[in-house]
């Protein structure tokens, strides 16, 4: 039972893709720019790399009591066991997005908003792996109002190395952009379908 | 950048002819076996195996010598090889 | 470098680098270590934070050496501090020892993970709260704070150090995985708004000086390296010189001394906070991160019907003995929700003396406790009692 | 025949010892411990020794995971304190072979004195320690291996201390068998580790391996295979030098070889030796023993 | 070599010496151990007596490769032990927790002296009663049993060890500088009459042996190294085949297995005398070394005409709530007499619930208490109740 | 002037920096501490080091009651942790000189990890240990400094372990100077301590002096003449040789002298330097670095 | 309060005079050779030697509740320290017995049976000052009748390193000697003083 | 016996006249001063002190060339020397 007002927000991969510094800079762009209230916390195992490993952030207007997402409003998902293991938590009418070339879903609950991008596939094009987190947080300000875009932007360049912002910023608008992208055509399509 | 290819321990294997067995799901993609196999065996997927990695796919088969190189390098017991009859 | 050691502002920060700050801000600068999940990033911070203020970070060979260490620093007139989890926190437990033993002011930080033995390095418990009051040998009393958010860890570090300063002692931070490694605000004051205490001073001179003999407060001034008085320090029972006496008689002035200076002063010491009690039935009884489960547990109590309220306890060592026995007459139940299988529910049962029933919410660690076994155990507990 | 299929048809040969249900193992991707416990065990069965009187203990670390994946009687301990437990379990079934796997922090940070004291007492230990130039389980910091300068998470401006030469400790204090490999050097590193578990004494096996995620990253060589290049470009095989001269220098060469390969009686041999009275009374410190030479002013 | 391990006859020894002759009648036959005074002598012992009987002591560098070393011991299938005191115990914890969490079978004797720290290395205290229960991190359950006699030094050690091997942990014997020191008689029976329980084997293939997997009784069957099962095992948080799982199911699992193995036993494990307690309307409960003064107190008491009778805790972990809970009913007052400041009286108070008085008779330590300050303790505690 | 009255009239030298209060000591008689304490504050007089700035700290033992009797800043500590408080504490104070005196068994048994690591870092410490080749305050067991085959209540057949030599020890780990004396080289040994004091760096101070109490009792040297007579007739000084051949031989020769002497940064010096960044990066990893000569097969 | 038939002893010195030994043979000579009940609890400081050292000595028909005395019936005295400090706590009536050449009595309470025994000298001119307590012993079993002097004799033999035996034996029955050569006299000069 | 007294140090101590002193109530009587004194200045008392130990006498006082070894060597700080004005 979450209380009001609270956006439970759970992201779920490998030890090594970045799940944790996700939910911080969603966390903090909350928090910071947005002036909102929220708590990151973090689950993994003993493995530097590979292991499964989840962030749980909480997003409010108010003080938040309890900091473990219990019923996610979103989901992200960036590894098939992550998906497997807790997809059942989210709740009906969440926002689902998980990374194409990483999990495959089967049956997803129709009242669920569900999208899929190739993060890993775009974080390699553009240098490096490792972005893909960044690029899931571009495409996740296109599709949800979580936070502020520019919050995120700005939380994206404050946390990362000095050095490596630019290349960041690029694996945040390739998302973003892919996101706009897809909203658009889903647009399309519904538009379509009405008319249909 | 292939002259220190050569496998340190190069002399002392005998050469025959192998079949080299990739278990998949255990790879990591290093690449170590596909950089230091001596005969230049393997090559990386495209495809992400279910932990997200890319893994090694047999190129020239017939070239595998059964040195067992990649298999003891590969910090994944992901590859190894097996005698193969003396073909040709 | 005062500025740089008091980082003004707001963060969005992890518990325990929100220690480092309160430390920092508070004058910590030297940090002694050995990396442990999930304390590890107290170190990491320390390591480049204190040159940054003119101080000293060293990694140290094991927790042993860490402890140590930073007794050594502090008698160097430096206010020291450490960080680490269970396996290493057993491993200090000797020298902590020896701490309360010279009265050497230093904190420790333990960020609790999962045990017993390697148990669950990156997974929350508040299993080590027994530990913290008995893990050495000996007979002492101790002061222990638990913070329930990276606020606190930076709040309440400070008011660790200041503790220390003021009764002489290690004081330990007892946080846990959660409260470490949750990201959360944390705002800095300016350095002006933040209460600095440093440890008394002789005013005698040299040949008077008794580095043993304790003010009116019960606290005896302590001198350090360097300034010329010439005292000798030892973990053996010494009198008020400081020199070793083998006998029963300063043996028990000696005891007396490091347990009354606690024990006369627990009130000021004791620290807690009683959130909608004024007509509660039962009152929940919570620490650290399980305070957090509390909170959560009380307001859907409070939404069923049910009159509960919380005693958010901010430290446990010394315990708050007479609240407690105060409470268990006028609530029918007390609950206390723990990451353990019992350990400071014993203390709130001795206090309460059988006035009230009182419940223990277990849990053996790996995850924090749901609010819903909170709120079963306080209907529970009522429709029994 | 085609290897496209997922499952080849025949188990990987190291299978045997393997608990195969706990693979993948926790290794990040080009970790050079996975390495090692192929040439472990590789030696092992060349070895011959019966399987069931084979032990492993290790301490905690990346590397003290090694115990934990080798289907023979294992033994995962407490940080530092592998060479203890070794100890007794050995002196306990004397028949046995005892290998300590672990790490450099676990072996000679926090564990160090063990270390220097089993290898004075000459116990008859195998002692194999993964260098990876830092802590690898804990996210990278400073070991007492870190060369001069080296960055890690906590020596982000350069690490301020000069690192141990672990074989030359190892010899200086008794070991009677001291090696060092880099996880490249497949063949002579299981020959080494062979030949360590065959000496009856306290065997001591370096091998430098790569950490791509924490050393390799804070030190510019994120990419594993960078890293085990290097170690392998660096690498200078020098066998029977004096330990002390098998510098690591990062900037120029990384010493490697067989350094040390002496016999000496164990603990349990002068232990039984004494026991049974057999070495006779110690002498008389009397000074009725022949003098030695005296100095004009002692 | 088993005539020279049980040295059936009668001897006037001291504690520690009785504690190695029982120990090597039980089948110990490995000895890991660092010198400290007041346990020195059992390690002295122990160095010439192993040979004797074909064991081994080591000297190791220090106290924690010590009890590393007897949990390798133990794992090799040889019954271990080491000693230490005060300072030593401190060091002991973190494997004594690996113990715990292995479920390990030895057995450590704390001869207790006055602490904190260094404090009084050659006299008397009861101090780390508490740290026997609470010294490691993480939770955990643990026996400990305390002799107050050379004789009991002996006997309570072969049960010590039998405990451990019957329930697969470490045990701990609490004895004290005078019980350890102290020479008086001590017969030692023919070896037929030694009681000897050894762990339990696995009875299944290797393929189906579960190292974690409990008996019916709550305690799993043990292999040693070399008997071919190919056992893992870790401090790790494990499942029931010992491997390592990171989660809080298993957590639970793992903590509940041993902390139920000795909660479910707790009335086999538990011991203690009731000496004149028919009639008693106060009971002295003691134990260690401070039986002796209360067995002088309560026979003086009653010289005064006051029903004072004697509770002597044999063991003290697992602690006896339920006797104490009745006997609370059933007496007046219950009085502790402690060489410490209060420890287990806490148990007592916890325990008593409030339903009669609970007094404390501490002692800083440094000599063991007078009976007079029993009796008073007694007197008052009647006349206020 | 007749001598034969009780109290001379003149206080003994060393009384101003000696807690007179505290003496007689506990040490017993003819116990070499005292000599070695003596040689202390003679150094401590000479070396025109500030009183102030002086400060000894000690572990556990009887070397480790030196700090009890010596009115400067002293620390007696825990057992094996001298040199982790004394890191701490100078440290804290930098322009401090402290002074670690303790016995083998409490440097080098229970505290021979901070040693070698200490050693290793170049701590600015002047470490001064009193070997009397046992453990003397628990009553005489079995040291790291006991000779093979030497008898003490805990080796009551003979010791059945090799000892360390401690001077060969502290040289491998990196101590800037190393010297062993006996308790009867007193002038030797008070410039030596001297120099330590003077020493920027790790400094290791060796004394071998007589245990009458426990060592000489079970060694059939019970009376305290006979031991120092022993020590001084079987030392012979070598100075300068490499300190891993100067052994102790109890049928030959006990050798002493200075061995070592040289410059190495502190660590403070590395840490200071580090962290103003003046050394620069540390050396990239990539192998864009002239490279070794490599062999053929590597 | 001792109880009824419990005999105390305090014996008190200094460390590496052998004190507890003493204490340890007296109960072995009781528990033993008399088969009687007897305790040993002994006190020292931290020193090898040099400290002040007690053995406190219990012998009693029955079992023995507390191990420590309280108020000797003998106490024997082989340093200053040792006397200074405890001569209070003998009973009236009680015997004491110091080393003549370590310790000097001054007023003496008139009801206690007093001797003194240059004990150490002795011991010296035995050849080892070390066995000035075995000379003491002997001397006590002339003096008192706390043992059995087979007892005695055979506890010391059982007690002491084998290769010392019989110069042990020696001090013992010097020390017994030097007794009986004292009480006689003394009879002698009581007797002399009732024909007086 | 007597080829050994050479002091260690003997060369470097300047010859001049010392008086002895002794602190009779610390020495504990190990008899290193009288053993190693290179002037033989010093014997064994019959008396105990105190603590029931035999202290060192001044034999022949004029013998002492204040060479501080007794001093040093000393492990008791129970003996010293001063200088003294030489005489003859
Ligand atoms: C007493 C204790 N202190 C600290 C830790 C945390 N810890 C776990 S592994 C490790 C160091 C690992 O480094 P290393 O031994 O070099 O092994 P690697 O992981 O690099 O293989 C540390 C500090 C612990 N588990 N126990
Ligand atoms: C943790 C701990 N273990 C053991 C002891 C007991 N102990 C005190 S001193 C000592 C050894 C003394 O030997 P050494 O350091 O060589 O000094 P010495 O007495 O010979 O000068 C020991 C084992 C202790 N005080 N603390
Ligand atoms: S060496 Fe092993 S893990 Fe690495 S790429 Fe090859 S098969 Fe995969
Ligand atoms: S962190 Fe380093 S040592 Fe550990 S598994 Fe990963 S690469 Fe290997
Ligand atoms: S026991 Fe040995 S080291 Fe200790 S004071 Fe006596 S002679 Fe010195
Ligand atoms: S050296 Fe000192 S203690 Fe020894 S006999 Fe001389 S004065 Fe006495």
């Amino acid at each position: 039972m979450p209380a009001r007002n609270e956006k439970e927000i759970l992201i779920t991969g490998f030890g090594g893709q970045g799940i944790v510094l996700t939910g911080s800079i969603l966390g903090k762009a909350a928090t910071l720019y947005d002036r909102r209230h929220a708590t990151m916390t973090q689950s993994y195992g003993p493995e530097a790399r590979g292991g499964s490993c989840s962030s749980q952030v909480i997003i409010s207007e108010e003080e938040i009591l309890f900091p473990y997402v219990e019923q996610p409003q979103v989901l992200i998902c960036m590894s098939q066991e992550g998906y497997d293991k807790t997809k059942a938590s989210l709740v009906p009418g969440g926002l689902l997005i998980w990374d194409t070339d990483l999990v495959t879903t089967r049956e997803l609950e129709p009242s669920w908003t569900a999208y899929q991008i190739p993060a890993t596939r775009f974080a390699e094009e553009l240098g490096n792996k490792m972005m893909a987190n960044i690029v899931m947080l571009g495409f996740l300000s296109a599709v949800s109002e979580l936070v502020g875009v520019d919050s995120l932007r700005q939380a994206v360049q404050s946390s990362v190395p000095a050095k490596t912002r630019d290349t960041n910023a690029k694996a945040f608008e390739r998302g973003r952009e892919y996101g706009e992208s897809l909203l658009k055509s889903r647009a399309k399509k519904d538009q379509g379908q009405e008319q249909a | 950048m292939k002259y220190w290819r050569v496998p340190l321990d190069l002399g002392t294997i005998p050469a025959s002819r192998g079949k080299v067995m990739v278990i998949e799901e255990r790879c990591k993609g290093c690449e170590y076996c596909i950089e230091f196999c001596p005969r230049e065996v393997l090559q990386m997927s495209r495809a992400f195996n279910p932990k997200g990695y890319h893994f090694p796919e047999v190129g020239d088969e017939s070239k595998c010598v059964n040195c067992h190189f990649c298999e003891v390098l590969c910090p994944e017991f992901a590859i190894f090889s097996l005698a193969e009859p003396a073909v040709a | 470098m005062a500025g740089k050691a008091v980082l003004t502002g707001t963060y969005f920060m992890n518990g325990d680098e929100a220690c480092c700050e309160g430390a920092l801000a508070v004058g910590c600068r030297f940090f002694a270590g050995y990396p442990i999940t999930p304390a590890t990033e107290v170190a990491e911070r320390m390591s480049w934070r204190l040159p940054e203020v003119g101080g000293i970070y060293i990694q140290m060979e094991d927790e042993l050496a860490s402890m140590a260490a930073i007794l050594g620093a502090s008698w160097g007139g430096v206010k020291a501090m450490t960080s680490t989890s269970g396996p290493g926190f057993s491993l200090m437990m000797e020298n902590i020892g020896l701490g309360l033993c010279t009265e050497t002011p230093c904190v420790v930080c333990n960020v609790q993970r999962a045990g017993p033995s390697t148990g669950l390095p990156t997974l929350v418990a508040q299993g080590d709260m027994m530990q913290a009051r008995w893990g050495a040998h000996g007979h002492y009393e101790i002061i222990a704070i638990v913070p329930s958010s990276p606020q606190e860890m930076f709040d309440f570090t400070i008011r660790a150090f200041n503790l220390s300063e003021q009764y002489r002692l290690p004081v330990l931070i007892m946080a846990d995985e959660v409260v470490g490694h949750m990201n959360e605000r944390v705002v800095i004051p300016p350095a002006d708004q933040i209460q600095v205490v440093s440890r008394k001073k002789p005013s005698v001179p040299p040949d008077q000086y008794r580095p043993y003999q304790p003010g009116p407060d019960g606290v005896a001034p302590m001198a350090d390296f360097g300034d010329g008085y010439h005292m000798h320090v030892t973990g053996l029972t010494h009198d008020e010189r400081g020199y070793p006496v083998m006998d029963a008689a300063t043996q028990e002035q000696m005891i007396n001394r490091i347990v009354s200076k606690i024990r006369d002063h627990a009130h000021q010491i004791i620290s807690y906070d009683a959130i909608a009690m004024d007509d509660a039935e039962a009152a929940v009884v919570a620490y650290g991160i399980s305070v957090r489960s509390a909170r959560r547990a009380v307001a859907e109590a409070r939404g069923r019907g049910i009159r509960a309220g919380l005693i958010k306890l901010n430290t446990v060592w010394p315990f708050p003995e007479e609240m407690i026995r105060d409470l268990a007459g006028r609530v029918r139940a007390l609950v206390m929700p723990e990451i353990n299988l019992g350990q400071m529910v014993r203390e709130l049962e001795r206090a309460a003396a059988g006035r009230c029933r009182v419940r223990l919410v277990p849990h053996a660690g790996g995850s924090i406790i749901r609010p819903g076994a909170i709120v079963q155990a306080v209907e529970s507990a009522l429709k029994e009692a | 025949m085609s290897t496209k299929k997922k499952k080849p048809d025949a188990p990987h040969p190291h299978d045997e010892l393997l608990r195969t249900d706990r693979m993948p193992h926790i290794w990040c991707t080009g970790c050079g411990i996975g390495t090692v416990f192929s040439c472990v065990l590789s030696a092992v069965e060349k070895s011959g020794t019966p399987l069931d009187d084979v032990a492993m203990v290790s301490g905690i670390g990346c590397t003290g995971r090694m115990a934990g994946y080798l289907k023979l009687d294992s033994f995962h301990t407490t940080h530092g304190r592998a060479i203890p437990f070794a100890t007794g379990l050995k002196l306990a079934r004397p028949q046995g072979c005892v290998i300590v796997a672990s790490g450099d922090g676990d072996l000679l940070a926090i564990g160090g004195n063990h270390f220097i004291h089993a290898a004075r007492r000459n116990l008859d230990l195998t002692v194999i320690c993964v260098n990876n130039f830092n802590y690898g389980m804990t996210g990278g910091q400073l070991a007492p291996s870190t060369p001069f300068g080296a960055r890690t998470t906590t020596s982000t401006q350069g690490c301020s201390e000069e690192p141990f030469n672990f074989c030359a400790l190892a010899a200086a204090c008794g070991a009677v068998y001291v090696a060092r490999w880099t996880s490249l050097h497949i063949r002579r590193l299981t020959t080494s580790i062979g030949e360590a578990m065959n000496k009856r004494g306290f065997s001591f096996v370096e091998v430098l391996t790569p950490c791509p995620t924490s050393f390799g990253r804070h030190n510019k060589m994120r990419k594993p295979l960078e890293l085990l290049k290097f170690y392998h470009e660096r690498s200078v095989i020098r066998n029977y030098i004096d330990p002390k001269d098998a510098v690591l220098d990062f900037k120029k060469n990384l010493v490697v070889g067989k350094f040390v390969d002496i016999e000496r009686p164990t603990f349990l041999d002068n232990y039984r030796l004494l026991n049974r009275g057999e070495l006779g009374d110690w002498p008389d410190l009397e000074p009725k023993l022949p003098r030695p030479e005296k100095q004009a002013s002692g």
